[in-house]
C-alpha cells in the first residue's frame, strides 16, 4: 500500500533552528547550520594506526588535536586511539568500504552521522562568541587553525575546530544544540 | 554569672565590665577521664552531655585551631529531621528534640528559629521521592507534610511558580520544626555550658599522635602542648576525621570535599523559610541579620584547602536567580568553604571504633550541623557507657563490611 | 578554577572539562571471591584522604576522554604532575623533586 | 553652584548641569560627580542610618571603601539595588536614590531609641536574653529583631535586566589603574601578549585622580595620565577595563572580573547587559590594588561630617566640592596635612590640626605655619556635637599616658581624620599568598606568593608614587624609573588603636566597624569574656562583618583586640579574606545561564510532533519525554486508560528515543559485557537479545537495558534514559583502568538513533510494508530479535522486544529521519487506530508485567536478589562487576526488602507511590514499616489497581494481607506475583 517505501519517502530534518536573534544585523559573525554529513567515530590501537592508514587510505592525523582535510574527508585526532571522520553525506559507504581495507587488527567504526548536528560560526567576532561558554584560550598561539578539541560549552559537550582564523566549526549532539543556541544568542544579544 | 534580663540590666549599669569569662582558657592536666578532639559543635556538646547528663566531668575538649572555626562556624544552618529511613530520622528527630529547648538549657541563646525548611520537587521522580519520605515520616512520628506549588509560593512568597520554568515548582515537603539556628552561639554556648560543668577546653593545641599501650587501648593523645593521658578518646573532628584515625592506625571510609555557602548583603524582612532544592543545588534562608544564606555544592575533588571553585558559586547563584527571579539584583557579599567529610553511604559512623577506647563522630557530610545536639549526646553516651545508644548503634563503621548501608541519598535516587 | 595538564592531551585545561575518578593505584582484585568480606569492603571503601600528597585519578571526559593519574596536594589544592593510567606510581624522590 | 562647589577644582564638568534626585528631593549635580560627591555640593552630610543604633551616618570615604553612606540605587520598581555605596554611584541626569534602614524619614527616625539603649545592646547581647519565655521566641523576639535588622529594601519584583559571562585569557592582568597599575600596563603593553588593566572607578587614574599637582616626568600628573591611557588604549594588545571589579582570585590564577556596564547611563541610554562576569586566567597577575585609610577609634567619630582626610581630598581635587567651610583635622599620620594644605589652598577654612603625636615632621610644621593652621601635637579629641552633623570637637592636651581633662571645645562643620594606611591585600590574600606584619606602617603587607602574582604599590606597603610606579613597570618586565617629586613626608603611627581620652572608655561610643555599629568596647567585652582568637572577636562583635567587609575597620579592630590581649598584633593574627571583593550581583554571577539556557532540555526528534499533537511532558534526566497525550479535555487518568487499551487491543507507538545506546566493538566486546553484566552474553547469537542487568561495585542495581547482538564482534546496548551518561562512564572507567589489555571500543550512539517503539496486536501488520530484508514471522524474527534492515529505504536496526508485554517492535532509524518516520507510521496506522501513548502508560503496561523501572522499583540499595531476578545473574560466571558484593553478610541475611505484588482488598483503591507498609495495623507511632510501594497504577486492561512493592523478606510472603496506613483510613492489600498480566506471555506472540 506504501509502493514509495522507499529511500527517497523520507525527508531528513536535522531539527535545529537558528534564531533570528543570532542574527543581529549588525553582528561581528556569522552563524550557520552545516548541512546533512556522514560522520563516523573510528577507534584503532595507537600501535596499528599507521598500518590502518596505509590500508584504508585514510590519512589519520596522529597528533591529538590536529585535523587531516583531504578529498575523502575532514578527519579530526580527538585522542590517541579516536578519530572523528567527516565526510560527505553520499561517501559513507566510501568510508566504509576504505577502514574495511585494514584487516590486520581489529578496530571500531561506528557511523554516528546523526548523533551531531554542526555550526559554523565566521567574522571577527567568531572567537569572541565561542568564549561565551567556553573556556578555552583561542588566541592563534594557542588554538592555532587546523586545531580540533572537545571541550565544553557551559552545559553541553562539543567538538572545536578552527578551519580558519576567524571561522570555528562546532559539533554537538543533536538534543543538546538548541541548548548551545540559547546560550550563544544569550551572548550576541549582550555583545 | 547566670544570662537573664535582670544580669544584662545589672551590667549596662556598670559599663558592662563584670561579665566574667564564657569559658576559660584551660591548661591542660597530666590526665583527664574522657578527651574530647575536635572542638566543634559536636566535639563541645559531647563533652558537654559526658559532665551534665552522663556524670563524666573530667573531660577536656582540645582543638587545634579556635573553637567552632571549622563547619559549625562555615555552614548554612539547615536544622530538619525529615530523613527516610528509621535510622535517620530517628537520629536527626532526637537532635531536633534537642535543638528545641536547647537555648534555655544551655542558658544561652542559640536563636533556633522553627521558620519550616520547605523542601521542593521539580519532575515527577522528585514528588515520588517526597511522597515516600512523607509516609516514612508520618509512620515515625516526624513532621513533613506535602505542599501544592501554590500552597508552597503561599509559604514562600519569593518562589516563581510558572509552569514553563526549566525546573517548576511541583510542589514540596515541609517540616514546619524544622528551621535554622546561629552557628557561632551553638559553639559557644555550648563551651560555655560545659566549662561552667569543669570541661578543660583547650584551643590552638593540635594532636600529633594517639598512644596505644600494649594491648592497643588507648592511653592519651600527643599534642603540641605535651602528652595528655585518657583511657577514653573521643574524635570528634569532621573534615580532619580520617587524619586523626590513622594515628590510632585505623583506615576509614571517608573522603573530605570542598563544599561552599555565601551570604548576601542584607535587606528588609523577604524570606520567611528556609528552601532547599536538590535537584537545582540551591539551599537558601535569610538570617536574622538580613543577610540571603545560600549554601552551594561541592567541588568533586577531595581537598582540606577550605577555597572552592567561582564555577560552583555561578552555578547555585543561577539556580537562586531560576527559583526566585527576584533576587537577580541582590549582592553577594561573601563567600568561603570548608572541608566536609562524606563516607560512601553519605550517612555518619558514630559509635565505637575497633580500637579500644577510641570513639568516632565523623562522616556527616554537608549535613552535620543540625544533627549537632542529637550527635553530641549520643558520642557521649556511647562514650560514658562503652556501648552505643540504640539510635546510633546502626551508624557503626562495619555496616561498610557487612552492607547494611544507610543510604538516603540513594534512596532519592535517579530519574528513569 | 583549576588547570590541569592532561598527560594525554600534554596541555593544561580547565578543570570544567574533567571529572573528579577518586584516589588512584586501588586495582580491582584479581580474584574477588578470594577476598574476606573486610578486604573486599577495604577495596569498595576506605581510602587514603591524607592532607598533602594524594594520588587520585581523573578523567578528560570532555576532551580525549582518558583516565590520567595525578599527584595533588590536598591543603594547597596544587597539582605536582599527572601521568598516564598504567604508569608506575612517582616515588617520593621525583615528586619532591617536582615540588621543589 | 552651592556653596560648597569649587568650580575650579575638580574633573568634574561645570557646563553639565546634572538634575538627581535623593529620597524625593530635587538637587543639582555635576557630570563626572558621584551620588556622594554631588550631595556634599549641596551640603547634605547625613545620608543613612546605621545598622544596630539606627544613628545618623555621613559619608565617610569617597571609594568602594565606604561603610556609612548606603543608599537604594532607584532605576524604576524592578531595578531597585540596595546597599549601593554613595561614593560610587556615578551621576546621570535623572538618577534617583533613597535613604536605607529609616522610618518613617532619615532626619526622624524612631527606631533611633536604639542609641539611646545602646547600653542594653552590647556585642553579643542576643546570646544572653530573648529566651524566656521560651515560646516568645519564635512569635515575639525574633520577628522583631529581623523587623528591625536588615539594612536596604528588600526587592520586589523580578530584575528585567540582562547578564552575560565570557572565558578570558591573557598574559598579564593589572588589577588597579592608578600610577603602579599605568605604569605596569605601560610596561607589559610593550613586552608584548595580552595585557588586561581593570580597575573599579569610571575613570583610570587612582589616586593621581586626586593629585593634581603630582609632576611625573616632568608632567603634570593629570597629563601624564592622559597621555598614558591614550598610549594604552591605542595598543592592540591591551584591554582597559574601567567599572570592573576583579573580585575573586582563585585557583591557577584564575580570576572573576565583574564589569559594571549600565548602571551609570540614563535609563533610556542603558542598552544590553548590565554586568558582565569575565572568567579570566592569567599567565601572571600584577596587583596594584592601592590602600586604603584608615579612620581614628574616639568618642563621637561616626557623626555625619566625620570622613576620612584622603576623601576630604578627593572631593575637593577630583569632584571640586568642599566637604566643609570650616574644617578640623585629626591625625596620626602625615598624609592627612596634605589634605589640609590641600584644603586650605583652596581657600577652606581649617579650624585645626590635632595630631595625636607629639613629635611632627619639621616640614608639616612650616607648611602648617606658612599657612596659619592651628597646629596642636599631643593632643586629642574626646568628643564630637553635632546631631545630623558635626558641630563642633573637643580636644585635650595628652601628657605622657595622662589625658589632661579640661579639653578646648572647637566649632567646625566637617572633621577629618587619619589613623594611616592599610594596603589592600584583599586578592592577594585570596590567592593564598602569605602576609607579614610591618610594624612602621602598622599593617599586613604581602609576603610569600602562592600564584604567579606580584603585588606593587601601595598595596605592597610601597607608599612613594614613584617607587611604586618604577615597582609596576618592574613588575611588568619594564626597567623604567619616573621622576616623580616624592619628598612628601609619610609615615605615621598607625599603632594606636584608640584616641586617648580622659572619660570613662566603657561608657563612650567610639566606633570601629561603622555600618554595624561595633565600638571599641565591644571588642573589649568580647575580649574580657573570653574570645581571644580575633575570628571569635570578629564573630562575637561583627566587627569586619558589614557589606564593606571591614575595609575601613579590621585593622582597627586587630589593634584594639590585641592591646586588650596584652599580645603583639602578629600573634593575634587576622582574619581571613573571603572573596568578593566587593558585593556582586547574582545576576552577574549567573551570566548567561538563565531561562532557556540555564539547563539543558534535550529533546528527541519526535518531540516536535508531540508538541504539536498536544503531549504534556515530564523531565526525566536532562530529556524531557511526552507524558500522555490528552484528548479533548481529557486528565492524565482518562488519557492513560485509553492509551493504554488502545495499545493492547490494537496499537500504540510510543517514543522510545531517549533510552541510552551505546555501540560495543571489538573480538573482546562479549567478554567485556560478561565482566559488566550480571547476564552471560558469550552465548548469545548474531541476531538475538537478552535483558541486561548491570550491577554498581557495591552489588547494587545501577542500570539496565536490552542488549542485541548485531555481530559477533559488535553488540547495540540500551540503557536507561537518566543511566545512559553513567553507564558509559562506568563502562570506560573499567575498560580503561582495570582491563586495558581487552580490544573493545565503546561508542555512545544515543543520539544517532531515533527509535519508534510499535506495540499491540496489530505492530507487525503495520510494520511489515515499511521493512526491506527481513522476515518478520515468528519463526525467523522471534521475540527478543534484532536485525540491521532498511526501513522506508532507510537504514535501520529492527528489535523485537516490548516493555508492554504485546507483539513489539522498536525500529531504530538515524535520528534525522526520525520525525519523517513516525508520520509515516503514524499515517499508515490509521487503519488500526494507531494511539501514541507517553511515558505514564508505558509505566503501566511495563508494571502490568512485572518488569521493574531502575530508580523507582529500585533505589541504590536493591540487590537483584532483592528485585527477584537471580535469573538475570550468570551462575557459571567467575566474577563480574558487583557479584563479590553479593555475598557480604548483610546482603544475603534475612529481612531484606524484596520486590512483590500487590493486590488491594478493594480493587478501585490505587496505593499511593511511596506509601509505606505495615504488617499489623493497630499499632502506635512510631510504627515498624517492613517497606514501601514503588509503583502503583490504575490498570485498565485488569479492572483493578495494581501495585509494586519492596516488603522486608516479602518473597516468601505471598498471599499475606500486609497494611497501608494513610493519614485517614488503613489500606489493605494482599502480597501477590509481581506479574499481573498474561503471565504466560502469550501476548507476545499473537499472528
Amino acid at each position: 500500500m506504501f509502493s514509495d517505501a522507499d529511500s527517497g519517502s523520507l525527508k531528513l530534518d536535522q531539527g535545529v533552528h537558528i534564531g533570528d536573534c543570532l542574527r543581529l544585523p549588525d553582528q561581528r559573525f556569522d552563524l550557520n547550520l552545516v548541512d546533512e554529513r556522514s560522520r563516523f567515530c573510528l577507534r584503532v590501537r595507537e600501535t596499528h594506526v599507521s598500518a590502518f592508514a596505509k590500508a584504508s587510505g585514510l590519512a589519520l592525523p596522529t597528533q591529538v588535536g590536529t585535523t587531516r582535510q583531504d578529498e575523502n574527508a575532514l578527519i579530526m585526532c580527538l585522542s590517541p586511539d579516536e578519530w572523528l571522520i567527516i565526510a560527505a553525506s553520499e561517501s559513507k559507504d566510501l568510508i566504509k568500504r576504505k577502514t574495511d581495507q585494514f584487516k590486520s587488527a581489529p578496530f571500531s567504526l561506528v557511523d554516528v552521522s546523526h548523533r551531531n548536528v554542526a555550526f559554523t560560526l565566521r567574522g571577527e567576532g567568531a572567537a569572541a562568541m565561542v568564549n561565551v561558554g567556553c573556556p578555552l584560550d583561542l588566541d592563534l598561539k594557542a588554538f592555532p587553525v587546523g586545531k580540533c578539541t572537545r571541550t565544553i560549552f557551559e552545559r553541553a559537550e562539543i567538538i572545536l575546530y578552527r578551519p580558519a582564523e576567524t571561522e570555528f566549526h562546532i559539533e554537538v549532539w543533536r538534543s543538546f544544540a538548541p541548548y548551545v543556541l540559547s546560550v550563544l544568542s544569550n551572548g550576541a544579544q549582550a555583545q | 554569672m547566670r544570662y537573664s534580663v535582670r544580669s544584662l540590666f545589672a551590667n549596662a549599669l556598670s559599663g558592662h565590665k563584670n561579665w566574667p569569662e564564657q569559658w576559660p582558657d584551660a591548661t591542660p592536666k597530666k590526665s583527664y577521664d574522657v578527651i574530647i578532639v575536635g572542638a566543634g559543635g559536636h566535639g563541645l556538646g559531647a563533652a558537654y552531655y559526658l559532665a551534665s547528663k552522663y556524670g563524666v566531668t573530667n573531660v577536656a575538649v582540645i582543638e587545634k585551631g579556635w573553637l567552632g572555626g571549622g563547619n559549625t562556624g562555615r555552614n548554612t544552618t539547615i536544622i530538619r529531621s525529615n530523613y527516610l529511613y528509621d535510622e535517620s530520622a530517628r537520629l536527626y528527630d532526637h537532635a531536633v528534640d534537642l535543638w528545641d529547648g536547647l537555648s534555655q538549657e544551655l542558658n544561652y541563646n542559640v536563636m533556633f528559629s522553627k521558620r519550616g525548611v520547605l523542601m521542593l520537587a521539580h519532575n515527577v521522580h522528585d514528588v515520588q521521592s517526597f511522597q515516600r519520605h512523607i509516609h516514612a515520616n508520618r509512620l515515625n512520628g516526624v513532621d513533613n507534610q506535602w505542599l501544592t506549588p501554590e500552597q508552597s509560593k503561599e509559604f514562600c512568597p519569593p518562589l516563581d511558580i510558572s509552569s514553563q520554568k526549566r525546573y517548576p515548582v511541583m510542589g514540596g515537603a515541609l517540616q514546619k520544626r524544622a528551621g535554622v539556628a546561629r552557628h557561632d552561639s551553638v559553639a559557644w554556648g555550648y563551651a560555655r555550658a560545659a566549662a561552667q560543668l569543669g570541661v578543660d577546653i583547650i584551643q590552638n593545641c593540635a594532636v600529633t599522635g594517639i598512644k596505644r599501650d600494649a594491648n592497643g587501648a588507648v592511653e592519651g593523645v600527643e599534642t603540641e602542648k605535651g602528652f595528655i593521658a585518657a583511657k577514653k578518646i573521643g574524635v570528634s573532628a569532621a573534615g580532619n576525621s580520617s587524619i586523626i584515625m590513622n594515628m590510632a592506625g585505623l583506615d576509614f571510609p571517608l573522603e573530605s570535599y570542598p563544599l561552599q555557602a555565601l551570604v548576601s548583603e542584607p535587606v528588609k524582612p523577604i524570606f520567611p523559610c528556609v528552601v532547599m532544592s536538590n535537584s537545582v543545588h540551591a539551599y537558601i534562608s535569610q538570617s536574622d541579620k538580613g543577610e540571603l544564606v545560600i549554601g552551594a555544592g561541592t567541588d568533586q575533588y577531595l581537598s582540606y584547602s577550605q577555597r572552592g571553585a567561582l564555577h560552583i558559586i555561578e552555578h547555585t547563584l543561577a539556580a537562586i536567580c531560576e527559583i526566585f527571579p527576584i533576587f537577580k539584583r541582590m549582592r553577594m557579599l561573601r563567600s568561603w568553604g570548608g572541608a566536609v567529610d562524606v563516607t560512601p553511604d553519605r550517612s555518619c559512623i558514630l559509635g565505637k571504633t575497633p580500637v579500644q577506647g577510641l570513639y568516632v563522630n565523623c562522616g556527616w557530610g554537608t549535613g552535620g550541623f543540625k544533627a549537632t545536639p542529637g550527635a553530641a549526646d549520643l558520642l557521649a553516651y556511647t562514650i560514658a557507657k562503652d556501648e552505643p545508644h540504640p539510635i546510633n548503634a546502626p551508624f557503626t563503621l562495619e555496616r561498610f563490611t557487612t552492607g547494611r548501608l544507610i543510604d538516603e541519598a540513594a534512596a532519592a535516587a535517579v530519574a528513569h | 578554577m583549576m588547570l590541569i595538564e592532561c598527560p594525554v592531551c600534554k596541555e593544561k585545561r580547565p578543570e570544567l572539562e574533567f571529572r573528579y575518578a577518586g584516589e588512584a593505584h586501588i586495582a580491582r582484585p584479581e580474584d574477588p571471591d578470594a577476598l574476606s568480606d573486610q578486604e573486599w569492603a577495604k577495596y569498595l571503601f576506605i581510602r587514603s584522604n591524607p592532607r598533602g600528597t594524594h594520588f587520585e585519578r581523573w578523567v578528560h571526559a570532555h576532551g580525549c576522554a582518558k583516565f590520567f593519574n595525578a599527584v595533588r596536594d590536598t591543603v594547597t589544592d596544587k597539582f605536582v604532575m599527572t601521568y598516564k593510567c598504567g604508569e608506575a606510581r612517582p616515588s617520593p624522590e621525583q615528586i619532591a623533586e617536582r615540588q621543589s | 553652584m552651592s556653596q560648597y562647589r569649587r568650580t575650579k577644582k575638580g574633573r568634574v564638568d561645570s557646563r553639565q548641569q546634572i538634575s538627581f534626585s535623593f529620597d524625593g528631593k530635587t538637587y543639582q549635580g555635576l557630570k563626572g560627580d558621584t551620588l556622594a560627591s554631588a550631595l556634599l555640593a549641596n551640603g547634605v552630610h547625613l545620608v543613612g542610618r546605621s545598622f544596630k543604633y539606627h544613628r545618623p551616618r555621613g559619608i565617610m570615604a569617597a571609594g568602594s571603601d565606604e561603610a556609612n553612606a548606603l543608599v537604594a540605587f532607584d532605576r524604576g520598581e524592578a531595578r531597585v539595588t540596595p546597599n549601593m555605596r554613595a561614593t560610587t554611584l556615578e551621576l546621570y541626569d535623572g538618577f534617583k536614590a533613597q535613604s536605607q534602614n529609616n522610618w518613617p524619614s532619615l532626619n526622624f527616625d524612631v527606631t533611633a531609641i536604639n542609641d539611646r539603649l545602646s547600653a542594653f545592646f552590647p556585642a553579643g547581647f542576643y546570646n544572653k536574653t530573648f529566651m524566656w519565655p521560651k515560646s516568645f521566641w519564635d512569635k515575639v523576639y525574633e520577628p522583631a529583631i529581623r523587623a528591625t535588622a536588615g539594612l536596604g529594601p528588600a526587592p520586589k519584583a523580578a530584575d528585567p535586566d540582562k547578564y552575560d559571562a565570557n572565558y578570558t585569557h591573557c598574559e598579564t592582568l593589572i588589577v588597579g589603574a592608578g600610577p603602579a597599575g599605568i605604569a605596569a600596563a605601560r610596561a607589559a603593553a610593550k613586552k608584548g601578549g595580552r595585557v588586561i588593566l581593570v580597575d573599579e572607578q569610571g575613570e583610570l587614574g587612582g589616586s593621581l585622580l586626586s593629585a593634581p599637582d603630582q609632576k611625573i616626568d616632568g608632567q603634570p600628573a593629570w597629563d601624564w595620565l592622559a597621555e598614558s591611557l591614550a598610549e594604552l588604549d591605542a595598543a592592540e594588545n591591551v584591554t582597559l577595563m574601567p567599572r570592573t571589579t576583579a573580585i575573586g582570585y582563585y585557583h591557577d590564577n584564575f580570576l572573576g572580573l565583574a564589569e559594571r556596564l549600565t548602571d551609570h547611563l540614563p535609563e533610556d541610554a542603558a542598552e544590553g547587559p548590565r554586568e558582565r562576569l569575565h572568567r579570566v586566567w592569567a599567565q601572571e597577575v600584577i596587583l596594584a590594588t592601592g590602600a586604603i585609610e584608615r579612620p581614628l577609634v574616639f568618642a563621637g567619630n561616626d557623626r555625619p561630617g566625620v570622613m576620612l582626610a584622603s576623601a576630604a581630598q578627593t572631593f575637593l581635587n577630583r569632584y571640586g566640592v568642599a566637604v566643609g567651610e570650616k574644617i578640623a583635622v585629626v591625625t596620626g599620620h602625615d598624609s592627612a596635612y596634605k589634605a589640609a594644605f590641600d584644603l586650605s589652598d583652596a581657600d577652606i577654612e581649617i579650624a585645626v590640626i590635632v595630631d595625636c603625636r607629639a613629635q611632627v615632621d619639621q616640614k608639616l610644621i612650616a607648611e602648617a605655619e606658612k599657612r596659619g593652621i592651628s597646629l596642636r601635637t599631643g593632643h586629642t579629641v574626646t568628643a564630637t556635637k553635632g546631631r545630623h552633623r558635626v558641630k563642633s570637637i573637643t580636644i585635650n592636651k595628652v601628657n605622657g599616658d595622662q589625658v589632661d581633662p579640661a579639653g578646648e571645645t572647637l566649632e567646625c562643620d566637617a572633621l577629618i581624620m587619619s589613623g594611616g594606611w592599610t594596603p589592600s591585600v584583599h586578592l592577594w590574600s585570596h590567592s593564598k599568598g602569605s602576609l607579614q606584619w610591618r610594624d612602621d606602617i602598622a599593617a599586613y603587607v604581602p609576603d610569600k606568593p602562592n600564584e604567579n602574582a606580584i603585588c606593587v604599590g601601595a598595596c605592597n606597603g610601597d607608599f612613594g608614587i614613584g617607587a611604586a610606579m618604577a615597582a609596576g613597570a618592574k613588575a611588568a618586565g619594564g626597567d623604567h624609573t619616573f621622576d616623580v617629586d616624592d619628598t612628601w613626608p609619610w609615615t605615621g603611627a598607625g599603632t594606636l588603636e584608640i584616641l586617648p581620652t580622659h572619660r570613662d572608655e566603657s561608657r563612650i561610643k567610639a566606633f570601629v566597624d561603622f555600618q554595624n555599629d561595633v565600638t571599641a568596647k565591644d571588642i573589649r567585652l568580647a575580649v574580657r569574656e573570653g574570645f581571644k582568637s580575633i575570628e571569635h572577636i570578629k564573630r562575637y562583635t561583627t566587627t569586619g562583618m558589614a557589606t564593606d567587609q571591614g575595609k575601613t575597620s579590621n585593622l582597627n579592630g586587630l589593634q584594639i583586640a590585641a592591646s586588650a590581649l596584652g599580645r603583639p598584633v602578629p600573634q593575634v593574627g587576622l582574619t581571613t579574606f573571603r572573596p568578593p571583593y566587593t558585593p556582586t550581583t547574582y545576576g552577574a554571577l549567573a551570566g548567561n545561564n538563565g531561562g532557556a539556557a540555564f539547563d539543558v532540555v534535550r529533546k528527541t526528534s519526535i518531540d516536535g510532533w508531540a508538541e504539536e499533537h498536544g503531549a504534556v511532558f515530564e523531565p526525566v534526566g536532562l530529556w524531557r519525554r511526552a507524558r500522555y497525550f490528552p484528548r479533548d479535555g481529557e486528565d492524565m487518568h482518562q488519557a492513560v486508560a485509553r492509551e493504554g487499551k488502545a495499545t493492547r487491543d490494537s496499537l500504540g507507538i510510543f517514543d522510545a528515543s531517549t533510552l541510552g545506546k551505546i555501540e560495543v566493538v571489538g573480538p573482546d566486546a562479549a567478554e567485556f559485557l560478561n565482566r559488566m553484566y550480571t547476564n552471560p552474553w558469550t552465548k548469545l547469537g548474531v541476531g538475538r537479545c537478552r535483558y541486561g542487568l548491570m550491577l554498581g561495585e557495591d552489588g547494587y542495581i545501577m542500570d539496565d537495558g536490552v542488549i542485541g547482538r548485531l555481530a559477533d564482534d559488535r553488540f547495540h546496548v540500551t540503557t536507561t534514559t537518566g543511566g545512559a551518561p553513567r553507564v558509559l562512564a562506568h563502562m570506560e572507567d573499567y575498560l580503561q583502568t582495570e582491563w586495558p589489555d581487552l580490544d573493545v571500543w565503546l561508542t555512545s550512539i544515543t543520539e544517532q538513533w531515533a527509535v519508534i517503539a510499535l506495540n499491540g496486536p496489530n505492530a507487525r501488520k503495520l510494520i511489515e510494508p515499511f521493512v526491506e530484508g527481513v522476515d518478520l514471522s515468528s519463526d525467523a524474527f522471534p521475540h527478543m530479535a534484532v536485525r540491521e534492515c532498511k526501513v522506508c529505504g532507510i537504514d535501520a536496526r529492527l528489535f523485537r522486544v516490548s516493555f508492554s508485554g504485546e507483539l513489539g517492535f522498536e525500529i531504530n532509524v538515524p535520528a534525522h529521519y526520525g520525525r519523517a518516520l513516525w508520520e509515516t507510521l503514524y499515517a499508515a496506522g490509521q487503519q488500526y487506530d494507531i494511539t501514541p501513548y507517553g511515558t505514564e502508560v508505558m509505566h503501566v503496561l511495563r508494571a502490568e508485567k512485572g518488569f521493574i523501572i531502575v530508580g523507582q522499583d529500585t533505589d541504590g540499595t536493591v540487590t537483584p536478589y532483592d528485585a527477584g531476578m537471580s535469573w538475570a545473574i550468570g551462575k557459571k560466571k567467575k566474577d563480574f562487576v558487583g557479584k563479590r558484593s553479593l555475598a557480604r553478610p548483610d546482603i544475603v541475611a534475612e529481612g531484606r526488602k524484596q520486590l512483590v505484588g500487590l493486590m488491594t482488598k478493594n480493587p478501585k483503591t490505587v496505593l499511593e507511590e511511596g506509601a509505606q507498609i505495615v504488617m499489623t495495623p493497630n499499632q502506635s507511632i512510631p510504627m515498624e514499616m517492613v517497606g514501601h510501594v514503588t509503583s502503583s497504577y490504575w490498570s485498565e486492561t485488569l479492572g483493578h489497581s495494581i501495585a509494586l512493592a519492596l516488603v522486608a523478606d516479602g518473597h516468601d510472603l505471598k498471599g499475606q494481607t500486609i497494611y497501608v496506613p494513610m493519614p485517614d483510613e488503613m489500606i489493605e492489600a494482599e502480597i501477590v506475583d509481581t506479574i499481573f498480566y498474561d503471565k504466560q506471555g502469550e501476548q507476545l506472540n499473537v499472528f
